[in-house]
């Protein structure tokens, strides 16, 4: 059989040093009646590995990843350098299982130990977690986290301007926990959260800014921070664009409690969404109420410097019901895979990756001024709102030609239905802008659009 | 003569944190910032919004240092691909590499989860047989394949389960676990607004419906029971216990993280469960990454199928696409669709394996660890006599003259070349020692690995020491963990900031 | 107390054979046989043609067995993309990863060399930009990219050579080859039919003109050169030596197996070659794998042109082609097109870096080198005082007062967590310790380097035998080598065969 | 720059120690008149990893890997399981040399040696090398080993049947050795080579055979190496397709002195030709003759078994124009990537696909039976020539459909102007087959196939 290696022989000679007749007779005590149901007859036989490949081929040659697509909006296409995959890749790393016995695990603790190290210094925090799920879920985390640093405060309060998906995924993790009332901060004609009043403030144990926002705009996050702890109210950051802290005041500097990011960009492959990384990162005073794995320096018993996981009196299998997160398994080999990314680019590449899609994205507005125009004033990194008379039958008309002309937003935000948000990386070059301003500039019927070629 | 630093160490390269290697100016990759032209950052942000600080911190290498570092890191490692790696509950099974090399197709690695439902119609379908797979191997009418891993199943099942009653009126707010059940479960109860019950097993580790009746009132949300629970001992009232869940208006939550003594052999829908999650990255097979990422899709009976999170699969004439249409859901439980990279690789086994493939999975498994615990019962005593299925428990309490505990047999064990079982959990067994082996190891593995662990029984007795002062062969010796918990160093800071 | 074998090793894993993995009935994949019907064996092959013996001697493993085998093997080998590697001559610089991505592509490695060649015109258009890129390197107007190493370059270059002079009717008999050359510089003449003449080189380590034209005469053939030679030191007189070789009717052979000296800085065909043969795998940096595979393209001179070997590839109306129709080619050196594999990882190199790089690989190696040199120069006696370019060579003569000798320091080296430099080699200098850092080592590295080897110099003084036992931290001990050769075992056997 | 790491301030700090005043000055005792010449300013500037990916993606586009091809001579379509390349391309494998340096070497060592064995056992011969070239300059060492061990025979024996590459290599390494003199052995009806007459099997070194040979087709190696050894004439078998010893007596079986094969079956790509492997297997009386690298057993210092390198005295570094070859540079990774492959099929497994291979090309040529006729009546492995009238005018009207029908065997074999020579491997199923069947059947112009829709 694939992968049980066992032949008749052996399993004869097994079953004599067991003690039972037969592999069946291991199982006699499961009870009949469960047994006789559990047949997996009517799942299809096994295939070998050129059949599986075939499959495999055929399933993603129907995925339109050729397409040339404007789409960020929490997951953004970048450049991935061979060495990153090949590195992260490698079998020890990617089947070890959570470090439990460190003496074995020093390339795991090692690599984690540099990730929170990496995300410390990019988020310009004091302390990072090894990582959670994605951004959305670190969110929710760091939003409950505020709930047990201001245990007394009814409130949440969550800027509008946050990626729906993370508002959602707040809520869902709040439903259930007593009397704790999000409210929703509305965006202003800049695109940025209007700060909420001082009255709201204090009875919130937290405040919520994306940076940049689901808009692609950069909140003023210093101004946020002195209003909030003014009334002794967190402050979280939440990036989707890990990348635009290459080139943003960092939360640690603008004074952010909790800085959380969706690591994607830094490494990983859109991979139609997951597996991402939330990236959690918050202040050293706050360290025993952090969520999530925490590895450790330390030294071994001749006094050689190593790794450990520590502080687990916060976690699961060891606080139980009153452990700061249910997180267990977490996206460990992510986090190895963006320190990767982040040690082959290091300061200067990843500096220069930033600019070069802060320059893109605002070379592309420029080329498109005129078709549409900027929906919001403020800054940008590599995402903005075009406001577009038909956006959407544009928006379909181009995608008929062969490229997605970003994300419709009237899904998201009803207000904004004649807007789509698009993104330009690294990958988006000069030609790729004209092929878009061509692919929105035409309002013909999409039958006509087709054979005018842009595709 | 004791040698310099930095040197070999049994055939090992010693490797400084990659902040240690950095070079003021050095990079790895880089990347031409005015490509396409565009206004210079500081033309379009204002200097309060811009990162001044050059990145301070972050690593400044060569692709070869990168490249050595992290090549020299991995070795550090043992796992799954190089030895045995019995850690009980863990399932621990080889990964087939071509999955790696499938997964990693642009078809796949490339698609933005955005994209229009027609244009992601190889993932949708990959997603739609995996889903189907796995109702048939539950036998449970619906999922959701968005969870990011076990834990976070259960947190997407107990707030179904909330849902479910909140809908009805009846918010209740107690919810019972067995005492030997993993920490993630009270956890995830907590977090979704329950007080937790323990209910203790019996003297054979089973719970008994009695013992659950007790227990049950209107207060009570829902059972949560891991089947075969976390001793590997299959709970054979759970048909009997899921009757009494329910009359008490209650539901039943199934941890599968132990559904690899199950394919083939009992389907949780039978038994009666509500609410199920599947630990991909366990039972079907994708690597765990030092931990994670994961996968934890959770199957539910017809009763909370309308509280799945959205946005769900459905098929139409076009094919299949996502639907937000569902008012009673709980919701999203995170972005976009769920590790869709682990998902992937889960199908391919899934596919390969087949039907036929399953039912032989959990036989060997189950024979495995079957095998081990009769070759080892005579040297360490077992945690309950009754007969298990993938895994098994030892106690440590006949060494406890020797004054070797489970922790020292552990690290012995590293000394022999094999990861160490898990130990210390359940919390129910004193000095637990759990192993599963998995089917995917050999008799002669087994053999090895049984050989070590009689030997080191052996040696507690002829040199407790030896085994106290373990690991001896490994890179590094016994780490200090009380040390880095007290004063804890949490990351590398240059040197001007420390 | 000792640990019983089978133990981790300082955190390796030992291994025994893969066939000592062997259980009866194993396999680790298959392939069904019947699946298009098709005559059983016996059906269509008479017994005496059939094989009967089961495929005794290979394994019978499973797919884990094989990945833990071999990944617990490549461990144990100290390389290039886990240390520094300095071994002279070898080049053993960074191989980049995106290159062997590269080449995996299913649109080269899927590609039937004897397809059409209007339907491999990628690979065909790939192998003449790189016939291009090595044309402007060598400064020599013609070249074939079909030998499959440096030694197969040498090959095909003097099998020209004999071509060349059997063509004019005047077959001649005899090569002269400076003493410190390669050996495969011999071996390849002697493949030939040509007797090799050895010529010393000056106090300095260069070989004069005068010396060349003195043992010239009308039965030399050619006249074969290392530039720089294997000492790392430019020939200055290279372009008299062309010039007197030429006018005795000889032809000038040059090794290119130092082209890292030379990009950017001097072009063979400027300094009178008439044939040169790249090492691929030395130069533009495809890895060595071990000992191969490398690629060995040889360019020639107008004046060799029409003897290269066959097919060479064409540029017509339809693209580029295969022809034959080269009446006075020395034929085929391999079968098919070369090691095209290598070749594609050698233009994504060329390719990457591009003409400005080029200038920058020889630059950066020269300075390694010379600072190697300078830092060592102190404390092991240089081979010649002479400038060199990429490479330096010592030798141990100062350390005999010791009784250490170049093999321990060599040894000793490891400990350090270095691949040893070469040694031994060239001949001409006792003890030779030939240290080539390539250009894609960083100052650090080489530091480190540096205070190894002083280490372990003046370890020689305070503690010869810690370095006349090395290596004490390696996986495995020093070997017996004589032992080996004595009673040489080539094979496993079957238990029941030996 | 790419790939070199210095910084401007360690150039300097370096230049210092070396006490020179700029890198150019390192370089000035080249002669100025070489180095003006020098520039590589005419090569294009280099490009990015990015911007490589896409040149090196658009290439090899430009090859039609997606073609249905027949091909075989020397060159066999098989499926690589996935393990086979992730495992002999893991870094430690691939950017080590050569093994000097055995304490630090054990992993090439191990495998080489394990290699040896499993080579030896495919052959059925005593001892292996490490591998050569390919198999045709396997061949080619193998003639002239023979010259070694028969001095005074001044013919080589090659059979007509022998791969023309094949014979091509050793007509180009024997020029220049003086007076030896290779004749050419014609084959019969059956395909099979008709053994050369005592006579001439006195005077020669070797006879070569082919086995299979170019035809397909399955010599009788016993009765060769009886009627050769009758005449202390030396029998070297060659085999294109290695994947046929599994199916076929072996050569160690038969009685043949010295065994090569090309080793490109046995889990390397096709890869336009090469890398590929060749095998070379011998007796061990013969040992010392043998060219190439030979990995021992051995002992270290504690006693504990290794590998080394050794008999090293046969090679050039020792003995310099007396070594029994130039070789020095071999193919070691694919020796370990044939042994991994070789391991992961085992004995079962290798000796199914072989009966696939034998299975699947009968059946082809069953279906093709009456659209051509067989040439040879001998029996055949996976290949084999098919007589059909318009070979070259249907070979190319299949072409237009996608279908390359093998190989005209004109080109190499004037005689056999109207024949195919086809092969087909466990990569073609019966919907391949039936393609290939339809296409050569169709003897219309070819633009009317292509609207017949055969692509
Ligand atoms: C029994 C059991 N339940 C739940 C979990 C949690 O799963 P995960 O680690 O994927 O979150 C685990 C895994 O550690 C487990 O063993
Ligand atoms: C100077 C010199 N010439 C020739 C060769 C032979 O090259 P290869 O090993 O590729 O056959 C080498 C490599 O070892 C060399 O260093």
């Amino acid at each position: 059989m694939r992968y049980t290696p066992h032949t008749a022989a052996e399993i004869d000679v097994m079953l004599r040093a067991v003690g039972a007749a037969s592999v069946d007779a291991l199982l006699a005590h499961v009870p009949e009646g469960l047994r006789q149901r559990a047949s997996l007859a009517s799942l299809p036989r096994g295939i070998d590995e050129r059949a599986l490949r075939t499959e495999l081929a055929s399933l993603a040659a129907r995925n339109r990843t050729e397409a040339l697509t404007f789409l960020g909006a929490g997951a953004y296409p970048h450049f991935i350098p061979a060495a990153v995959e090949q590195l992260a890749g490698r079998a020890e790393f990617a089947t070890a299982y959570t470090p439990y016995q460190p003496e074995v695990s020093q390339g795991t603790l090692q690599a984690t130990f540099e990730f929170q190290s990496a995300v410390a210094a990019l988020t310009g925090m004091e302390v990072a977690n090894a990582g959670m799920y994605d951004g959305a879920t670190a969110a929710a985390e760091a939003v409950l986290m505020t709930q047990r640093l201001r245990p007394n405060r009814p409130l949440v309060l969550l800027a509008r301007a946050l990626h729906p998906h993370y508002r959602e995924v707040i809520a869902t993790y709040l439903t259930g926990i007593a009397d704790i009332e999000s409210v929703e901060v509305p965006y202003g004609a800049d695109g940025r959260t209007v700060l909420p009043a001082a009255e709201l403030l204090r009875r919130a144990s937290c405040l919520v800014l994306g940076y940049p926002n689901v808009f692609g705009v950069v909140e003023d996050l210093t101004r946020a921070a002195a209003a909030a702890h003014a009334e002794d109210c967190l402050l979280v950051s939440a990036t989707g664009e890990a990348l635009a802290l290459a080139a943003l005041r960092t939360p640690g500097a603008a004074g952010v409690d909790i800085a959380i990011a969706e690591g994607q960009s830094l490494g990983l492959p859109l991979a139609y969404g997951g597996p991402g990384l939330g990236l959690f990162a918050s202040r050293e005073r706050f360290v025993r109420s952090l969520p999530g794995r925490l590895v450790g320096e330390t030294v071994d018993a001749r006094g050689e410097r190593g790794y450990v996981l520590t502080l687990a009196t916060r976690e699961q299998h060891i606080r139980r019901e009153r452990a700061t997160s249910n997180i267990c398994t977490n996206q460990g080999l992510c986090a190895v895979q963006v320190v990767v990314y982040l040690s082959l680019l290091g300061r200067r590449g990843l500096a220069n990756v930033a600019e070069r899609n802060l320059r893109g994205a605002h070379a592309l507005a420029e080329r498109l001024r005129g078709i549409g125009t900027l929906r919001f004033s403020g800054p940008y990194f590599n995402e903005f709102v075009l406001s577009i008379d038909g956006a959407r039958r544009r928006w379909q008309r181009a995608l008929a030609a062969g490229v997605v002309a970003g994300l419709p937003l009237g899904d998201w935000y009803p207000e904004l239905e004649d807007a789509l948000l698009l993104c330009a990386t690294e990958l988006h070059d000069a030609a790729a802008m004209e092929r878009l301003a061509a692919a929105l500039a035409n309002d013909l019927p999409p039958a006509a659009s087709r054979t005018e070629g842009h595709s | 003569m004791s040698l310099p630093a930095g040197v070999l160490r049994g055939g090992l390269l010693p490797e400084p944190l990659i902040f240690e290697r950095s070079t003021p100016g050095r990079t790895g990759a880089d990347c031409d910032p005015h490509e396409v032209g565009g206004p210079a950052p500081d033309a379009v942000l204002p200097a309060a919004l811009r990162r001044d600080d050059g990145l301070v911190g972050l690593p400044e290498v060569s692709e070869l240092d990168v490249v050595r570092h992290f090549t020299r890191l991995s070795q550090w490692n043992l796992s799954a691909a190089t030895t045995l790696y019995p850690l009980g509950s863990c399932t621990m099974k080889y990964n087939p590499l071509v999955n790696e090399a499938l997964v990693r197709a642009p078809g796949f690695a490339d698609l933005h989860p955005l994209l229009p439902d027609a244009w992601a119609q190889g993932t949708l379908e990959l997603m739609d047989r995996l889903a189907d797979f796995l109702r048939t191997v539950s036998g449970l009418p619906a999922i959701s394949l968005q969870p990011a891993a076990g834990a976070h199943g259960e947190l997407t099942g107990m707030k179904m389960v909330r849902a479910y009653h909140e809908d009805r009126g009846d918010p209740r707010n107690r919810v019972l676990i067995p005492a030997s059940a993993h920490g993630t479960n009270p956890a995830s109860a907590a977090l979704c607004g329950y007080t937790v019950t323990e209910l203790p097993a019996n003297q054979a580790g089973i719970l008994e419906v009695a013992t659950v009746r007790e227990h049950l009132g209107p207060d009570v949300a829902a059972m949560m029971v891991t089947n075969p629970n976390t001793i590997g001992l299959f709970e054979r009232d759970i048909q009997a216990i899921a009757e009494a869940v329910h009359a008490a208006g209650a539901l039943l939550y199934c941890d599968g993280a132990n559904m690899n003594a199950l394919l083939g052999v009992a389907k949780p829908g039978d038994m009666g469960a509500d609410v199920l999650q599947f630990n991909l990255h366990k039972t079907f097979s994708t690597p765990h990454g030092g931990g994670g990422p994961g996968a934890g899709p959770v199957a539910v009976s017809a009763r909370l199928e309308p509280y799945l999170p959205t946005p769900r699969l459905v098929r139409d004439a076009d094919g299949l696409r996502w639907s937000e249409d569902f008012p009673k859901s709980i919701g999203r439980v995170r972005s976009f669709h769920g590790n869709v990279g682990i998902l992937v690789r889960a199908y391919c086994y899934l596919r390969a394996l087949g039907g036929d493939g399953l039912v032989d999975v959990t036989a060997m498994a189950v024979l495995n660890a079957n095998y081990v615990r009769a070759r080892l019962a005579d040297v360490l005593p077992l945690a309950f006599p009754t007969p298990s299925l993938h895994e098994c428990v030892f106690s440590d309490r006949e060494l406890e003259a020797t004054g070797v505990r489970t922790l020292d047999l552990a690290k012995r064990l590293l000394d022999y070349g094999f990861f160490a079982p898990t130990i210390y959990f359940p919390l129910v067994v004193p000095g637990a020692i759990m192993i599963e082996p998995t089917e995917t190891e050999s008799k002669q593995t087994l053999d090895e690995f049984i050989a070590a662990v009689r030997a080191i029984v052996a040696e507690a007795d002829t040199a407790p020491e030896l085994v106290k002062e373990a690991p001896h062969s490994t890179f590094i010796g016994r780490l200090d963990e009380t040390r880095a918990a007290r004063r804890p160093i949490l990351r590398w800071q240059p040197a001007a900031a420390k």
